[in-house]
């Protein structure tokens, strides 16, 4: 609030609650969250690292028979091979890259696409509108899990990135729907109103004043987007679809659980890439509730007081 | 709500449901392959040189009405469903489809819906107190760890399960519905089988979901909880119990009703990967047989099934909603 | 800006506004605006308030003299022309000389943006002035105007000025375009009772020494006594009197205008409130 | 503030604050946002509490019903009621003193009835938890006749309710346990002018049917000077004037009471001030309030923060 | 080839009609009851064998043990053995084949089995608009009639002497004929008549045990001990009073069911060898086959190359491939450790054909399939003017690129993902562009149906004993499954030589080996490997499994042959 100012900072309805402790509007948003930057650890380390250790492991320790199949975790494979005679260690090494790819493609194109529909729909309402409205009540009324199990099958050999695409032709209207009411309300914001008194175009307004708005919540969207289609990829990897030309986390857990390393106690064949995946999952909650909170100051506060 | 206003939006739900069938069908038909020519390679990798294979497949094209123009077929698909007509399997024929998902439909939504509605009410519960102020610290902290639980997706909490009850402590089956060989000694012995193979199924669903609705109803609460009537209730000297329940909760639950009826909509889809991890026979294995076998018209016939149940949720919530909270009164945007 | 000096600047005509409902809920339709008239000359500014209790139409008037909202009927005119009529390049000037100050000046910025972001987009988007330096001197010679230094203010960022100021910015930055007429929409209802009068004196200033009119709307008939020159009493979407301001005040015809004259508190322990209030909206 | 406990002895003090202060974090540290602050409330009075927004009267209302929520914290201060710490009272104790004994009107009246309950049952629910008893259907159409409600109210939600319905339920709400003292903040400020006047009569009619002390904030002086009794003002956290209205309007003596008074234009003078005299007797008024006076007698029960 | 072997049978002189129930009210327990996984759950609830060529109820389960048939084909012995037929005779031009049934069988509800249902069901087959399962007969006969209540009369449309073999008896995979009881079909629409009623005892056949309920997860049969069989004298009554199938699910669970002995054979490809292996380290009385290996599948996995596209219509550049390919590690990918099952031929090696690969050894010489030798491959590459540049082989700039199609793990399971990833990298090793093109099943049976593709992994299926049909893959007989569009005269004439004659004729022999000579030198098709297929038999419950020691018979799951297996079964000693 401002320092030195001669009027105090009148609140246009000083509401109870905001007397009683609860966040006034406008505070400075906070990004150093210790949970942003475990969850952002937790998500990005193994990414690096993985990259950093391509230079120290080489891509044929996860060829068919590189080694002996099946030997336990020792030093000379940290985590011991799979039935196949990969070096489980080197496969998590060369499968986290592409798994990552793929998850940030589909939540990209998704939430890029999202977005920019529900910015035009929401601003301009009208047929626009009307379409990504319709279009997104009837995808929230489509089990999408089940649509995408149908297109991967039909749709044969699907590349990495493919997956990625067709995942995100399911995600986009949600994000759009979200964006919309956001846009909604922005919309009818003074601010708007006098950016068009001032002679502004749509498109400028559109760019200028309601997406820099709009950042952490597409953010928050953005990382809600990447773990969904991580989730579904990994889904639809784990029931045999989906590409098998690229080393993904997924495709090296579906590989070990159809081999039975469950039943046959190979634990350290399937566990590293459920536990890294879990891994994931993990960083990206915590990315997403921090910036949930960065987002809604409100649920910091709540999280925080005793 | 105006009558006006439930017409319109239960038009809405056969519009989505047509989109569905239509988008489905042509997904299924533009498609490379057919289940046809399917059943005759596979007969043929078997060792049956068919001498008389393409006749037999033209035949059995004639027969499902493949041979049809798309257009044509389609018209017919949609007139037949009209009549709740979902046709016959073509890998089972001649089983309509009708039984084969009347078969699995009891087992899916026995499993999944208890174990929603569980998760919901537990979920609710927990997520409401994790907000509250005068929640414990070290509940709070338990609760956080629940809480985690919505991160990671079922299926690998499932897979978590299954490896810790089932094969190393090997104290719960590994998966199926039932015992095979039938249990001896009376219905609670038949119930209590039962039980035990849906236990790890849903347990991993109930420990996800819980966390999901933890996670909306903790959102929800914060927001009920910087709400002037909290405050108002707290001036009133009313006991913490009462405002809790009375004034936070009730306000705050209703907009996770929502998220329920969604859920119970997506129960049926959101079965498919439990039930092939645990070998499960409802709905989704169905369905992904069906897939593996291009079995058209069971594949339409469950994905059908599915959306009828997600649309249908969200049109009984829409219907509902106005009577369950006072504020609403045409619809919801 | 050549103006055709026998047309007036702005004028509507008989204009009526009924809002319907939306796609999914139906609601009544509302008459928000009823056969409303004004005329505004930009050789005589003048301060037009526009004044009534919540929902009579106030805003409804004032978005409609901006062209943001379309009359059901009547017509809105822009020196001659229907504003729905008008071309590209009138339009632009119609914008510069029909400004807006919005009520609440805690939302009309842009959070993301420091204050200076609004005076840089209208200096684009309007010729202000030929050079950089001069569109520079243009923007502190406004912001001074409204009694604001423009080196705290221009690098600050929005909640970090107080609403009074804010307000003031934001009345700054319509001066800055050199309108001829400003609607201001309950520009004081907001900030404090102190700095009420300082932004009242501005705008009294800018009709003095600038000549802009001012459409100001207003549901505090004790404001508008001390600047209007012409008030306007909405009731339910009509006009129910209009005349000069004092006059009105000071021997009001309509009932409605008198019960609202009633109902303003006197800032006197001795004087008591006029007794027999009927309330029918509470 | 030695004499505030003298008044307090002389007993007809229903509720006494003594140096109170709130503080709230801000940047690194805590800001103060009602500092030092005292008065007291007498019997069957109505005493106003005028300031500019954020000058800490919302804040100081809360402190006395004990409702300041962290990050917010009570730093010092006593509150008596009827001699009674509440303050110093445990949880259970306090409760059961709350609405009984003080109760309030909420600023926000739009929002603070709980929108998914019955008007009715809202108020219900004080006696109830109070009386422990079930409340009558009766008592509680009483109740809302008395603030002129009409009486299937009860059975109404606060959404379809206008915002003038919404605050005489609050009253009624408020009333409904005959409590000592009640504390309406902002009661009217966000209705329009008509309905304002005609809540306003429903309050002061109330207050002098049932005799109730009542602490009225506000920052409308013109509606002070027609409600309340006794009137304070509030700059910047600290009670820098209390006196009798008359005496407030009439002979103000800090300077920002008399900018609080000159603000208000008003129909029945024909001149307005020039906002340039308002601009520096703004400044000389917050040089004093920065200077932290305590309250000092100015003229007969009346106070200022002046040396 | 078989003959008259007319078991001589005592006929049970009562059963006038009325079966009793398989046994008397009281339930079977455990170790009486025989659990066998099944590979897929039942779904649809059809007896009707003729309907459907895949529904699990039928194809796994029910047929093997209520249905029987006329003759059983014994893949060790290479017989043909009676079982409702007594045997069959081949007029000279092998155009007419004369059956003679049992005169002792009976339906479970007691009437008697005789030519008139033989005659029915065969008829109908041949009015049939698409009969699944026996497609073939109808190509093949051109009528029947009954000459007796026990002989019946076959006229074919052309002369064939493996008619008995391969449509009557228990072939591959499927049986082919199956009878029905005319008696109840009658009225029926024999097409889509389900032939499927618990409560009137349908699906009703001849043999040992009756379908009593079906579940999500179950199908449980009860032994039948009124069966004509043991009546007659002509085999004994199985030993299990109930059979159990279930569904073990995915492999793991499978291995967790033979480990707590809940199940007592595994079926089809579940487990794998690995996972027989590792449950076998819990539970000892597991057992295989052949110690470790399994039983090799009738249908060995090869290549087949599109010999219509370039640059792979050469056949030198086809055994540049087959040299550039390991096949060793194609064996230890299908977990046989030690056991060298890389395929010479794409003939399943049991016994008979085994036999006759090695008489004809010096042919293998000349054409070693086995041999892996990348610098033979390059040496062919460089005569045909390809250049190695970064690794890839090329010509006018041209990489030699190789469309490899082949199955996804969602299509047959996770092993087929390592076989694609292996044929991959070894071809990659050997300078070949790999484009890999996986794909379901039914996408790589249309990319197969339409020869898109440079080459395919797929299973060679056809003979067992007899050589003839496997070397008629690749002929341009009609209906044949010849992907690679391979074309050659002189082989053609030579395997259609050899159709004329009778299983076991000398001349056999001979034609094979020049058959094979053009076949090896052209290589339309790459063996790869034999699959053994670990067929796991528990024997906590039950002895006396088929095993390579004690080897009755084959111990597949599949081809009706189970029913072999039954009724040898013997409870274990110290089971329980
Ligand atoms: N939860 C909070 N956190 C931080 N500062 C707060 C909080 N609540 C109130 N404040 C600050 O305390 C000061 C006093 O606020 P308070 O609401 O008591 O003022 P007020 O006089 O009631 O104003 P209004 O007229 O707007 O209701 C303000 O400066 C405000 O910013
Ligand atoms: N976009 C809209 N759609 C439907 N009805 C509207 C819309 N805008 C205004 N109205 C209705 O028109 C009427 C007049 O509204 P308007 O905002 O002009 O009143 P006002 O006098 O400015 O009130 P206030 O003092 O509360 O600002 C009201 O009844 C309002 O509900
Ligand atoms: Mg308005
Ligand atoms: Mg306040």
């Amino acid at each position: 609030m401002a320092e030195t100012d001669l009027t105090p900072v009148a609140s246009p309805a000083g509401t109870l609650a905001e007397a009683a402790g609860i966040a006034r509007p406008r505070e400075p948003r906070r990004w150093r969250s210790p949970q942003l930057v475990l969850g952002l650890l937790l998500f990005l380390s193994p990414l690096i690292l993985s990259l950093l250790a391509r230079l120290l492991v080489g891509q044929e320790d996860t060829e068919i028979f590189a080694f002996d199949p099946k030997t336990k975790p020792s030093a000379d494979h940290l985590l011991g091979t799979d039935g196949s005679g990969r070096d489980v260690l080197a496969v998590m090494i060369y499968s986290t890259a592409p798994t990552f790819q793929m998850a940030i493609v589909a939540g990209l194109a998704g939430t890029v696409v999202g977005t920019a529909a529900g910015i035009v729909s929401g601003y301009f309402r009208g047929p626009a509108d009307t379409a990504v409205r319709g279009i997104s009540d009837v995808m929230l009324g489509i089990p999408a899990f089940a649509m995408l199990i149908l297109v991967a099958a039909v749709m044969g050999d699907l590349s990495l990135i493919g997956l990625a695409l067709v995942i995100a032709l399911f995600s986009w209207p949600l994000v759009a729907r979200a964006v919309r009411s956001q846009v909604l309300t922005l919309r009818e914001q003074p601010f708007v109103t006098i950016s068009r008194l001032s002679n502004r175009s749509a498109a400028s307004i559109m760019t200028f004043e309601l997406l820099p708005n709009l950042v952490t919540f597409v953010t928050a969207m953005f990382v809600g987007a990447i773990s969904g289609a991580l989730a579904i990829a990994i889904g639809l990897q784990l029931i045999g679809l989906g590409p098998i030309d690229t080393q993904t986390l997924g495709l090296a857990l579906q590989n070990a659980l159809s081999a039975g390393a469950l039943s046959q106690g190979l634990w350290w064949w399937w566990l590293p890439p459920a536990a890294l995946l879990i891994l994931f999952f993990l960083g990206l909650f915590l990315v997403s509730l921090a910036v949930d909170e960065i987002a809604n100051p409100r649920l910091r506060k709540a999280g925080r007081n005793g | 709500m105006t009558l006006d206003y439930a017409l319109r939006r239960i038009a809405f739900f056969f519009v989505v449901v047509w989109i569905t069938v239509t988008a489905m069908f042509f997904l299924v038909h533009l498609a490379p392959g057919d289940p046809i020519t399917d059943q005759v390679t596979r007969m043929q990798a078997s060792g049956q040189a068919l001498s008389a294979g393409p006749e037999l497949i033209e035949e059995y094209r004639r027969q499902f009405g493949l041979d049809k123009p798309l257009l044509e077929q389609y018209v017919d698909y949609v007139k037949e469903l009209a009549q709740g007509n979902l046709g016959y399997s073509v890998t089972n024929f001649p089983t309509r489809v009708t039984t084969l998902i009347g078969d699995a439909l009891p087992w899916t939504l026995g499993l999944l819906a208890t174990a929603m509605v569980l998760s919901w009410v537990v979920g609710s519960l927990l997520g409401g107190l994790m907000a509250w102020r005068s929640t414990p610290a070290f509940a709070r902290g338990l609760m956080s760890s629940v809480m985690l639980f919505a991160a990671i997706p079922y299926y690998l909490v499932a897979l978590l399960l299954l490896y810790v009850f089932a094969y190393e402590l090997q104290i719960l089956p590994t998966g199926g519905a039932r015992d095979p060989l039938g249990t001896s000694g009376g219905p609670f012995a038949a119930v209590l089988d039962t039980f035990e193979h849906a236990l790890l199924p849903g347990l991993s669903i109930v420990l996800a979901f819980t966390g999901f609705f933890m996670l909306g109803m903790r959102s929800m609460m914060v927001s009920v909880l910087g709400s002037d009537h909290l405050l108002l209730a707290e001036a009133k000297g009313l006991p913490e119990r009462r405002i809790f329940l009375r004034y936070a909760m009730r306000t705050a639950i209703l907009p996770q009703v929502t998220t329920l009826a969604i859920y119970m909509g997506y129960v049926v889809s959101g079965s498919i990967l439990v039930e092939v991890l645990f070998s499960y026979p409802g709905l989704g294995k169905v369905l992904v047989s069906a897939v593996d076998a291009r079995d058209y018209p069971v594949i339409q016939g469950v994905v059908l099934m599915m959306v009828v149940t997600t649309a249908g949720a969200l049109l009984i919530l829409d219907l509902l909603y106005p009577l369950i909270d006072p504020r609403i009164r045409y619809g919801r945007d | 800006m050549s103006a055709t000096s026998d047309q007036p600047l702005l004028q509507a005509e008989q204009v009526t506004k009924v809002y319907r409902s939306g796609l999914l809920e139906q609601r009544e339709p509302v008459t928000a605006l009823k056969q409303f008239s004004l005329e505004i000359h930009a050789e005589q500014p003048r301060i037009v308030a526009l004044a009534g209790q919540s929902g009579s139409g106030k805003s409804t008037a004032a978005q409609i003299a901006l062209g943001f909202v379309q009359p059901t009927s009547g017509s809105i005119r822009y020196r001659g022309t229907p504003l729905a009529k008008l071309a590209r390049g009138p339009r632009r000037q119609f914008r510069q000389e029909v400004q807006a100050v919005l009520q609440d000046p805690f939302t009309a910025f842009n959070p993301v943006y420091r204050v200076r972001h609004v005076f840089d987009v209208v200096v684009r988007n309007f010729e202000i002035a030929a050079t950089p330096a001069e569109a520079r001197r243009a923007v502190a010679e406004a912001i001074e105007f409204v009694g604001l230094d423009p080196a705290r203010v221009l690098d600050a960022y929005p909640h970090q000025l107080s609403g009074g100021e804010r307000q003031r910015v934001m009345i700054a930055r319509a001066c800055l375009l050199r309108p001829r007429v400003i609607v201001a929409d309950e520009p004081v209802s907001m900030v404090d009772a102190s700095i009420r009068a300082a932004i009242l004196e501005v705008i009294v200033n800018l009709r003095k020494e600038a000549g802009i009119s001012f459409l100001y709307v207003t549901h505090d008939l004790s404001t508008a006594y001390h600047i209007a020159d012409e008030l306007l009493v909405l009731y339910e979407g009509e006009t129910v009197e209009r005349g000069d301001a004092r006059a009105v005040i000071d021997a009001p015809t309509h009932e409605y205008t008198r019960r609202l004259i009633d109902a303003v508190p006197v800032p006197d322990p001795d004087v008591r409130w006029a007794a027999a209030v009927r309330e029918d909206a509470a | 503030m030695a004499d505030a406990t003298v008044t307090s002895a002389t007993g007809t003090a229903v509720l006494s604050v003594d140096g109170l202060s709130v503080s709230y974090p801000a940047g690194g540290g805590r800001r103060t946002v009602v500092d030092d602050v005292g008065f007291e409330l007498r019997r069957g009075e109505m005493l106003g509490l005028v300031g500019e927004s954020g000058s800490g009267k919302s804040t100081t209302a809360m402190s006395v019903l004990g409702l300041i929520k962290p990050p917010g914290r009570v730093d010092s201060g006593s509150v008596l009621l009827d001699g009674v710490d509440l303050r110093a009272l445990g949880g259970e104790q306090l409760r059961r003193r709350r609405w009984s004994e003080i109760s309030l009107v909420p600023q926000g009246a739009m929002s603070a009835l709980n929108p998914v309950m019955r008007v009715g049952a809202q108020i219900a629910d004080v006696i109830e938890v109070h009386e422990r008893r079930r409340a009558s259907g009766r008592r509680i159409d009483e109740l809302l006749a008395s603030v002129g409600l009409p009486v299937r109210t009860a059975r109404l939600y606060p959404h379809e309710l206008s915002g003038g319905m919404k605050q005489r339920v609050c009253i009624a709400m408020a009333i409904a346990l005959n409590p000592k003292v009640m504390v309406a903040d902002e009661p009217t400020s966000a209705l329009d002018v008509i309905v304002q006047k005609a809540v306003a009569e429903t309050l002061k009619d109330v207050q002098q049917r049932l005799g109730m002390a009542v602490v009225i904030i506000g920052h409308d002086m013109a509606l002070q000077a027609q409600l309340a009794d006794r009137v304070g003002v509030m700059c910047r956290g600290r009670l820098v004037e209390i006196g009798p209205v008359r005496s407030i309007f009439r002979s103000p003596a800090h300077p920002y009471t008399r900018l609080l008074l000159q603000a208000v234009p008003s129909l029945r003078q024909r001149e307005w001030y020039p906002a340039a005299a308002t601009q520096a007797l703004r400044d000389e008024a917050l040089a004093l309030v920065a200077a932290r006076h305590p309250l000092a007698e100015v003229g007969p029960d009346h106070k200022a923060a002046m040396p | 080839g078989g003959g008259d072997d007319d078991t001589s049978t005592t006929r049970a002189a009562s059963g006038g009609g009325t079966a009793t129930s398989s046994d008397s009210g009281r339930e079977a327990g455990r170790a009486e009851t025989l659990v066998l996984g099944q590979y897929r759950a039942p779904t649809g609830k059809i007896g009707n064998p003729y309907v459907q060529a895949s529904d699990a109820l039928v194809s796994d389960g029910l047929h093997e043990l209520v249905y029987e048939a006329l003759f059983y084909v014994n893949y060790q012995t290479g017989r043909t053995e009676p079982w409702l037929a007594t045997g069959y005779e081949y007029s000279d031009d092998n155009r007419t084949v004369t059956l003679r049934l049992r005169d002792d069988v009976r339906w479970a509800d007691g009437t008697p089995f005789s030519s008139r249902d033989v005659v029915y069901t065969m008829e109908q087959i041949l009015k049939a608009r698409a009969p699944f399962r026996a497609a073939n007969i109808q190509g093949a006969v051109r009528s029947i009639r009954a000459l007796s209540p026990t002989e019946v009369q076959i006229d074919l449309r052309a002369p064939n002497p493996r008619f008995v073999d391969s449509e009557l008896s228990s072939y591959v995979y499927t049986a082919n004929f199956i009878p029905l009881p005319e008696h109840v079909f009658r009225g029926e629409d024999f097409e889509t008549f389900a032939f499927y009623d618990l409560a009137r005892g349908l699906p009703m056949g001849t043999g040992p045990y009756r379908l009593t309920e079906v579940t999500a997860s179950a199908a449980t049969l009860q032994r039948d001990d009124d069966w004509w069989a043991a009546r007659a004298g002509f085999s004994e009554l199985p030993a299990p009073r109930r059979v159990v199938y279930t569904s073990p699910g995915p492999e793991d669970s499978a291995v967790a069911g033979l480990e707590s002995s809940q199940l007592d054979y595994a079926g089809q490809s579940v487990p794998s060898v690995a996972g027989f292996i590792a449950a076998r380290e819990r539970n000892p009385k597991l057992v295989n086959w052949d110690g470790d290996l399994g039983w090799l599948d009738p249908c060995p996995f090869a290549l087949t190359i599109n010999t219509t596209r370039r640059p792979w219509d050469d056949a030198e550049l086809r055994w540049a491939l087959n040299a550039s390919l390991d096949k060793e590690q194609f064996s230890r990918l299908f977990n046989t450790p030690g056991e060298p099952t890389a395929a010479r031929t794409t003939f399943p090696e049991y016994p008979q054909l085994s036999a006759l690969i090695d008489e004809n050894e010096d042919l293998l010489a000349t054409y070693p399939t086995l041999d892996h030798d990348l610098e033979r491959a390059a040496q062919i590459f460089e005569s045909k003017g390809y250049r190695r540049e970064n690794g890839v082989w090329t010509k006018d700039g041209e990489p030699l690129s190789l469309a490899l199609n082949l199955f996804s793990p969602a299509a047959l399971g996770p092993v087929w993902g390592d076989a694609a990833q292996l044929l991959n990298q070894q071809l990659r090793e050997a300078g070949i562009a790999v484009d890999l093109q996986p794909g379901d099943f039914n996408t790589v049976a249309a990319t197969r149906a339409d020869g898109r593709f440079d080459a395919q992994s797929w299973f060679e299926c056809g003979s067992v004993t007899d050589p003839w049909a496997t070397l008629n893959r690749y002929t341009h007989a009609p209906g044949n499954d010849n992907a690679g569009r391979w074309r050659n005269a002189e082989y053609d004439r030579l395997v259609a030589q050899m159709g004329e004659l009778t299983p076991g004729d000398p001349r056999i022999g001979e034609l094979y080996a020049q058959a094979m000579e053009i076949w090896l030198r052209e290589l339309p098709v790459i063996p790869l490997n034999q699959r053994p297929t670990p067929i796991v038999m528990n024997q906590t419950y039950w002895e006396n499994w088929p095993t390579a020691d004690n080897g009755y018979t084959q111990p597949a799951p599949f081809g009706m042959n189970f029913h072999q297996v039954i009724t040898r079964l013997q409870p274990a000693g110290d089971g329980q």
